[in-house]
Order: C-alpha cells, then structure tokens, then sequence
C-alpha cells in the first residue's frame, strides 16, 4: 500500500493477523477503537477519512496521509502555483513571458481576512496568468503556469 | 437592567456574549450571515435573525441593518464583542441616536483611542510613556520620509488599526515602500481607512497590557496584566496572567498608567491599554483596545470577574459587582487558529470531523464550533480558546500541556502541535517569551519535534484503516440517502 | 517524588487523578475489569493492565490481584480514589507491607473512621459533638432493642459503611425488623459486614462537610466547607461551597472541630468530615471519609487548591503547597446519574449516542464517559460531574441552568432535568436546602414541570424524524459493515 | 403516525410542505440539523432513533418517544412486572397462589450496587414465578404473573 505524506511516497505492508496489524515492532489493535501498542504501552488513536487522505491524531501528533491508488504512477507536480485555499486576487505583480526567479511575488491574494503572496517556486518565464485582480478563485486551482 | 440584547458579532465571542446574557437572565438577539446559518452561536441566543446580503461589509459590518434589526426586534442594546464594529465611534453613535445603549465606552473614548495618532497625543499630555516614532498622516510619500528619523527596524501601523491588519515590520529601506502600499491595503480593506504611521521596532519587549474596567459611578480600577508576547504575524497566540516579568512595583505602576489613560477619555466599561515592557522595565503606551479582548478569560480566571457581566452591569447603569480584588494563581489562554503552523501559520479550511475537546480540572473552552462544523475562508481563522487555571505558573504549563495533548481534531489543520511544543519549550518555561520570540526560535519556520516512531506509527495507523475498512461512516440523513453507495466503499476494499 | 502511581479505580474519578499524574509528570498505570476495556480512564493512564475475573469481587476489589499488578508494573504507590477499596485498612495494610506508598491517611486512621462507632467513641473523647444514637454492635435483635431508646424517625446505618449503602430510614416501629434486614443485606453486600447501628434521624438538618488537609510535617489544615444537603436516597446529588447557613463564626468551630477530628487520628492527606447542622445552628460529627470525595471540585474551585495533586504531595513527603488560603465565589456541583428522577431514581442504562456537554466560562466537566460510550448496570450509575463556579450564589445558579440547559444526552436517561429545576426552585434559590428537601418538596415523586408545548413539540420533531428518515446514522466499520441493510431502513419509510 | 409517550398512544400527522413540518402552530425547519420555531423564536433540536424509540432534546428537556408500527394493535399491558434493568434477584416475598394487594412488595433485585423492589401494580393473585433467588435476569423480561 502507498501513501503520500508531506509530498514523499511511502510504501507499507503491514503484517496483519485478524484485527492485529504489526509494524516496526508496533501493535495496532482495531476494535471499535484503535490502540496502538509500542513497548508494552497501549495509545489510543483516531483515524478518519476525508476524500483520500487518512487524518490520524496519535500520541499528541496529527498526521495526514493521502491514499496513493495502486496502479497510478502519475509524477503530479506539487510545486505548482496554486491556490491555497478560496480567496480573491488582489494583485498580479508579473506579466505573461516575464523571466522571474525562485522566490518571487507573483501574486497577492486575501483569504480568512489575510494577505498571502503567491511565490515563484523555482526559476522559469510566466507562459499564462489565470486570473486576474478582483477575481474570486477556489482552492487547489493553478493560479499561473510558469515554464520550467 | 437591560432587558434584550444585540449582540453584533459571530463564532467564539458571540458565543461568550449570548451565555453571559442567559446568565444574566437577559434577551439575546444573534445575528448572522447566511454562511454561519446553524453554527453555535445562533444556538445560544433566544432570536437568532438572518443578515441579507454576503461578504462582511453587507453582513456583519453593515450599520443600518444590524441597526434596524435591533428596532424591529425590540432591543434595548448592542454588544459588539471584538473586532467588526466593536470599535467604531460612528456605530456606537448611530447605536446610540437609535434610542439603544451602547455597550461600551462613549463614542468620543472610542475615536479617541482609535485613532491612534490621536491617542498617542493624549497619552502624552496624560503623562504615559509612547513608543519613539512619528506621528504621520498617512500617505505613502510621508512614511517615506518619516521613516529616516524612526530608523529601522521600524514597525508600520494602521492608524485606523489593531489585530495586526495593516501592521509590517520593515528591517531594511528597500522593502519600504512595498510593504507600505500593502499595509496601507490591508488596511484600508480592514477598516475602511489606509492611513499608516511609524514607530521604532522595540526588539526583545514583552508585549503585556493591563485590563481596566470603569462604572457610571466614577470608579475605575485594573485588573492586573495579562503577557501576550507570544505572537506569530503579530497576533498572540499565548497568553498569561500574572507575567514573570513584572514584580508588584511594576504592576501598580502600569496599573496606575492604565487607570490614568482610562481616565483621559472618560472611559466606561471593559477596555485594555496595551503596552510594550523593554528588558530593562520601561514601558511605553502602545494602544488602548476600547472593547472586550480576545484574551480576557485569563484575567477572569485569575481575579474572578466575569467581565462580559460587568460590561452588562456598567451598560445598565449598575456600579460594577467587583470590590476588593483577590487574584489567584496562574492561567494560560492559547488561540486555536485553523491553520498550517509548519506552512508560515497558511490559514486552513476544511471540515472538523473529529472535534474532542479535553475537559477536567482547570480546563475552560471558549469555542465556536463543535464537531461537524465547516472552517471556511470567510471568516478570522480562530475556532476557539483553550484556558487553563492552575495555583502556580508551573502547574499551569503542565495543565496546559496535558489538555492539548487529549485535543483531537481532524479533519481541518489547526496549531495544536505549535501550541503543545511551547508548552515545554525551554524559553517559555524560563519564561522568556518575547514578542520576536517565535522568528528567533524558528528562523526558517516552525516544524513539530517529531520522533520518526510518530510518522511510523501513523502509517501503520493509515494503512490498517485503509486495508480494514474502518471508520468508515455513511450517513443517511433525509438530505443525503442514497448518495453515498455502500457498494462503491466495498469495492475499494483492499485484498 | 513519585514516579509510578498505579490507580485502583475506575471511571471519574480514575480519570481526575490519572489526569492530575499527568500533569504532575507523574507516570500512571490504570487497572480495568474486561467490561471497562476501551472506556476513558484506560485512555488516561500511560500503562493500563486488565484485570482478570468477573464481577467486583475479582476485579476492582480484589486486593491480591491489584498488589501483584502494582508490583509487576514497577509502581512506587497506590491511589485508591473513592468506593472500592479506598476505606480499607486491611488493603492500605497490605499496600504498605508490599513496600509501596499507600496515597491517603494511615490505615489504623482509616480503621478508627471506617468503624463509625469506633469512630463515635474517638470523637467524644476528642470533644467532637456526636449525633444522640445507639452504638449498637449489630445483630437485629439488638437493633430492636435499642431502637425505643432512640426515638422514631431513627436512622439505620451500616457501622462498616457510607455512600447511603446500608443506611434506612424508619418512621415507624412496624417497619424496623423488614428495614433493618434490607439494611444488613445491602451492608453485606457493599461491604462484606453487616453490623448496622442506630441514630436519631435529624429533620430538616443540613449536610455540611469541611475538607481537611494533613501533611506529614504536621500541618493540619481546613479548607473550608461544602453543603451537601440536597440528597436522593441519602446520595448527594447537589453540593455547593460555601453554605449559605454558615456565618464566619459557625464556620470556623467546625473548621477547627474538623481538625481536631482529624488530629486525634493523626490524619494524613485529603479527608472530610461530615456534620449534621440543626436549623438552630448546632452540629454533630457523622463521619470522616478517610479518601478523597466525590465533591471535592467545589472546595477546588472556590479555594483554588489542586487537593488531588496535593494528595501526591503528602504522599511523596513533600508540605502542601497551599499557603494561606483565599477563599473566592461560589461553586456548585451537581452529580449526572443513569437514572430516571420521575420514576424514583430508578437507575438506567444506555448507549450515550450523543453527549454534548456545556463549555464557556466557569464550566468544569469531571466526566467517566464520552459519547458513544455504553451505561451498563455493572457499576454505580453516577457518569459525571458539572461543576461551576461564579462570583456569588445566585450567578452561580445561573450558571448552572444555563449549563444544564445546554447539556444534551440522549441514548440513556439521566438526572439533567431534575438537576435543572433544582437550580432555580424557591427553596434552592432561597438556599432552604435540608437532607430532607427532596421528599419534602415531591413526596409523590418528582415529575418534570413541563408545559404541554414541550411534548408537543417532541411529539412534532419524532414524527417528522420518522417520516422523512432523519439522522439514521449506519456506520459501515471492520465489525458492522453489511450488518444494517439501507433497505430495511427505507422499507420503514413512511408515505 | 402512532407514538407512545409514558404508555399513552398519541396519534399526530404534521403538515408537511418539503424540509418543513407545521402542528399545533410550531415549524420544524429540517436540515443537516433541526430548527424548531415557535412563536418566531428558533431552537435547536436533537433527535436520534434507538431501535424503535426517538430520542428528542428540545428546549432543555429529553423526551422519548415510541414508534407504534401501523396495523399493530396489541393492548400490551405495561403494568407487567418487569425487569426494570438486568440484575440479580435477591429475595421472593410470594409464593405461587398467594393474593397481593397492588403497593405490596413481590420481589427483591439488586442492580447497580442497589436494591430495587418490584411491586404488585394491582391486586391479584400470584399466577407464576419466573426466576428464583440468585437468578440473573435480562432487562424487560418478565418476572412474575399475576392474575387481574
């Protein structure tokens, strides 16, 4: 099974035997509730999941991790320029075919009350500008497509 | 006594504000916008009404209707809690031409302190200290040239301002004049106002303002400080009462400044004055927050004032319930942000499907959602404030520390993890929290202190889940039958 | 210090402790009965180690089995919380051979209070006023004879006991023999003795308890008192602090006769003593619980001592960290039961579907339980606490209305209504709370005061419910899945 | 529709125009959650349906009601002395035969550490006795017979 978390793939293949799951020397009990057991010592966890990613909140911590189909292989670029969440562009500081460098404002955008600046990820030249100032966008949409 | 209240505002202080008037056995009228129809505040309150229109400037920003909902629901009052209209001399006005009390200070404290050009010169003529910086009116080419004699790094602030909307901090002359036109727009998309002036960034201060409270009668005290040094993007995400860094001279000398700025604009009511305390000790006025404070709980839990019902005894006319106060050992206020702390605090959205809060001795919860609600972008990221009590300052870090570990939320990022690791970080043990305190920390960003036996373990959590089918839940509700299929969930079953 | 604390209790109050080694850094290790397994306190605790056996016999009372845990896990000492084992000498006895720490006072302290005619004659001779009663050493046929000496009402009690197990109440000779047998029988069975002695039952007298401190340095202090008049069953289910029928005067002679209680048995640790007070104000020693006690959050919360932590404290050697002491407000408890108040608090059981407890200022919720958890009838029915706090009696009140108000449990019957009318009914408003006060007010039983609109409006929300399907929640998980047809439900469907 | 309430039927049919049910001049606004208006004031509503009962918290008070299947018209006599909730029996007052007056206590049981008394809820005479002493029972099942 393959999952992504905070960009890198990972595989696991859990030994499992009836509602016992061992990893690494941990022991997961799945009843009604989870336990996890490292060292003798049982945690309770929570998991639940939302579209494709398993949230698990785990000994103070909160994970996330996002369910990789198998047979998919698609090397989705996740250094795109795009919206973090719904919100209105407030400014677009670039203009198309102008060269700019990892690190640059490309656009201002407000969301929850805030401004947020939308920064180059790498060096390229801006081949389109999807939206323009004033307009209302969702998140996860590309906001520019710059060329490598 | 008041006998129905407005209470102009939404999510976690509405909340607060519509328990006091049951409490106070009083009326509560909520308004809300057509995205919080069925969230908690409209619960609590005895008539919740629906605001036409969308965004904030046609809802809870708009005068006239609130105004005319007030009349038409039979309301003796407003409350504005904090932030939207709470500190708008020409609202309170307009509430008060209406026929309506006001609750909160006089129009004329309100612009007074509002202004904070304005404030600072009356606070000079009263004798309390300023921050070094200059006094311009607004205007791009003025700050340029007011900048020079501040000296960097220096700190440019909404005039019209407060919450850290409009604020930048600028450590070098080339980021000037940027920063300043996106001050000035977030400002003016703040307040309506994109006036800026300059003060002298006071590195290495604790951020600490005492809380006062004022009657009709003439009596005004303070309540002692609360340290809100710990701020990310200026605004606090950590507060405390009492503060480590003030002995008892200290505090009756900013105590005393407070009363004193209060007085200056014949203040009435709950009202903050906010000041900046060097390493040395010397304090300077920043500003005085002429409203109900997002961090009150701490003050409350540590003197035994309930200050929203204070504020509803002054409003009515009654001298406030407090005498001699006897404050109490240690709490800790922490801020729930619905955001990324290890993604520069990106505020986040997403649905709290998992909201457990912890409970016990020592615990208050402050919240304005429950689990099941939606976190949209429409709003101030804040879901809730988590405060805890304890007899030492000690005890209340390990209290602290205990109820943010038994917090489970999912479903939505929030800062939980941020706020569990300051609980024992050494600098916030020792008790050296200042305002610069979390970019001197993490430099290049916070990301949690994790052992890899976590990640691990979260992976075995998600791939038993995902291989076992668990937790999977379907609800047939009258709005959903059917959409869901449990054919497609048992398809995806994993071998 | 200590460093492993085993917990040999269950539920809430296994929950308030385990919490408090938590914070104190303290590690814990939690002991469950198979019918406990996945319930909060396992969750609490670092270490949680099942019990074998069935029913309390073999679990939670079966001191070899805990001792062998105790051992096993490494631990330095034992909490026993309330009930169960923690009034008993014989097992403080044995925690104390096996070379742990037993947290809580000497067991020959605990045999001299747990023998409460033993204790009877202690407090005489220490000069404490003792209610006018037989000291009778059991056996029905002396039951019988001491009985005329005493007067009717008179009032059964087991000597081994408290919790109201084991206690009658007998207005006239005719029943003595019938209730004298019920009370032996249910002595026997809550405490393994069935020896009943006899006292004069007080009407219309007040339950007040102090709280008392005692560390090994020989600090004996009093931390106040709690009124814990209004009772069903002789179980509290109503307690505040302070009493409005004391007076500073009245409060320190108990306060003192308190400490000299606990002095004479050379007390160590958290221990209340129980008073019955007259309505002209006299008072008579009924018992001193050699444990922590249900109520204890009232006297935190007004005192503003953490008394579990200060527990751990005294235990380990150290002073109690309380200086002088600063009383503040007004706290309530009420206690939450698995029970059905208008059918004679006849215990129920459950499946909690939804439990939304209140939150905002003032709140603390001591809970055993969380939604979706299960009431069995294997363990006593109390779920929870809600304690409040406010600066005076009457916003106390308030509070706890407004609180309860918002409390929402379905799934399992409870006591929330009947809580709530007490809060504001003119005796309890009036503070006229007497140990008799719930018999006196509904001697046909207590049925909620509700208007016909109510159940109207019940009636309209369950029929609408069912004809359009509403909230049928089906939970497809690794257990359920396929076990609950969709069809079946829209079968039922209603035109 | 057919409900029982404390053992008496109701009979209730709303008006019912989409997501809004109409009765007695109260709405019920129904969506993700329940809004009740009466008189121009909203409350919120909890319900939840436990096998065949609806569980309803409105304006702070619980009530339970019972769905009565249509068609069914079963006279089942509530009065029946019944296990209020699992226990064990502690004692038998009666014997087969004997007349008891409705107050008088018919048996003993114990359940949450306390002890519960079943009363005759009429006059009759003792038709049967289902459990003996130290017997566990079930909750709801029938304890004793008695004749009208």
């Amino acid at each position: 099974m393959e999952f992504k978390l905070g960009g890198n793939r990972i595989e696991i293949e859990p030994q499992r035997e009836g509602s016992v799951f061992i990893h690494e020397g941990m022991i997961l009990h799945m009843g009604p509730e989870l336990w996890l057991e490292i060292d003798g010592r049982k945690h309770k966890a929570n998991a639940i999941k939302i579209d494709d990613v398993w949230w698990v909140h785990v000994l103070g911590h909160t994970l996330q991790f996002e369910v990789v189909e198998p047979g998919i292989n698609g090397d989705d670029d996740d250094s795109g320029l795009t919206s973090p969440m719904p919100g209105k562009i407030l400014d677009v500081l670039v203009t198309v075919g102008q060269k700019v460098s990892s690190g640059d404002t490309l656009m201002i955008m407000e969301a929850m009350k805030m401004e947020h600046k939308i920064i180059a990820s790498h060096d390229g030249v801006v081949e389109k500008i999807h939206y323009n100032v004033g307009e209302q966008v969702n998140q996860g949409v590309e906001l520019l497509s710059l060329s490598e | 006594m008041l006998k129905r209240i407005l209470v102009a505002n939404r999510g976690e202080i509405a909340c607060r504000i519509l328990r006091a008037c049951k409490e106070a056995e009083i009326e509560s009228v909520a308004i809300f916008a057509a995205n919080d129809a069925g969230t908690l505040f409209t619960e609590l309150a005895d008539i919740a009404i629906q605001l036409e229109g969308y965004g904030l400037a046609e809802t809870y920003l708009n005068q006239q209707q609130i105004l005319e909902i007030a009349v038409e629901q039979g309301c003796d009052s407003i409350h504005p809690g904090f932030g939207f209209l709470s500190e708008r001399a020409d609202f309170a006005q307009a509430v008060i031409d209406s026929g309506l009390i006001w609750i909160g200070p006089s129009p004329e404290a309100i612009a007074k302190m509002g202004d904070k050009i304005t404030a600072r010169i009356v606070m000079k003529e009263a004798g309390v200290p300023v921050i070094p910086g200059e006094e311009v009116d607004g205007g791009i080419e003025q700050i340029i040239a007011a900048a020079p004699s501040v000296g960097y790094p220096l700190l440019l602030k909404a005039t019209a301002g407060g919450g850290g909307k409009g604020m930048r901090v600028v450590y070098d002359e080339a980021d000037l004049e940027t920063e300043a036109k996106a001050a000035m727009r977030e400002a003016f998309n703040a307040f309506g106002d994109d006036r800026i002036y300059v003060e002298k960034l006071l590195t290495g201060s604790r951020h600490i303002e005492i809380q006062i409270l004022a009657d009709k009668s003439g009596r005004t005290i303070h309540l002692g400080e609360r340290e809100c040094s710990v701020q990310r993007r200026h605004q606090k995400v950590f507060e405390e009462s009492p503060s480590v860094a003030l002995d008892s001279e200290l505090r009756e000398a900013m105590g005393e400044a407070a009363c004193a700025a209060a007085r200056a604009v014949n203040y009435e009511g709950a009202g903050t004055v906010e000041f900046l305390v060097t390493p040395i000790g010397e304090f300077f006025f920043l500003e005085m927050n002429t409203r109900i404070q997002v961090e009150h709980p701490v003050t409350e839990m540590v003197t035994g004032v309930d200050l929203v019902r204070e504020q509803l005894r002054i409003a009515s006319g009654e001298p406030m319930s407090c005498g001699q106060l006897s404050m109490r050992g240690h709490a800790i206020e922490v801020r729930l942000y619905a955001e990324d702390p290890a993604n520069n605090f990106l505020p986040a959205i997403g649905k709290l499907k998992r909201f457990v809060s912890p409970t016990g001795p020592g615990i208050r919860l402050d919240t304005g959602v429950r689990q099941g609600d939606e976190v949209t972008p429409d709003y101030d990221p804040m879901l809730a404030k988590l405060i805890v009590w304890a007899p030492s300052r000690k005890e209340s870090l390990q209290r602290m520390a205990r109820a943010l570990d038994e917090f489970v939320i999912l479903g939505c990022t929030t800062n939980v993890r941020f706020l569990r690791e300051l609980c024992d970080h050494p600098d916030v043990v020792d008790g050296w929290t200042t305002t610069d305190m979390i970019e001197r920390l993490w430099p290049e960003g916070w990301n949690p202190d994790m052992e890899l036996s976590i990640s691990s373990a979260g992976l075995l959590i998600a791939s038993a889940c995902e291989s076992s089918n668990y937790g999977r839940i379907i609800q047939h509700s009258s709005g959903e039958v059917g959409k869901i299929s449990p054919f497609s969930t048992i398809n995806r079953r994993l071998p």
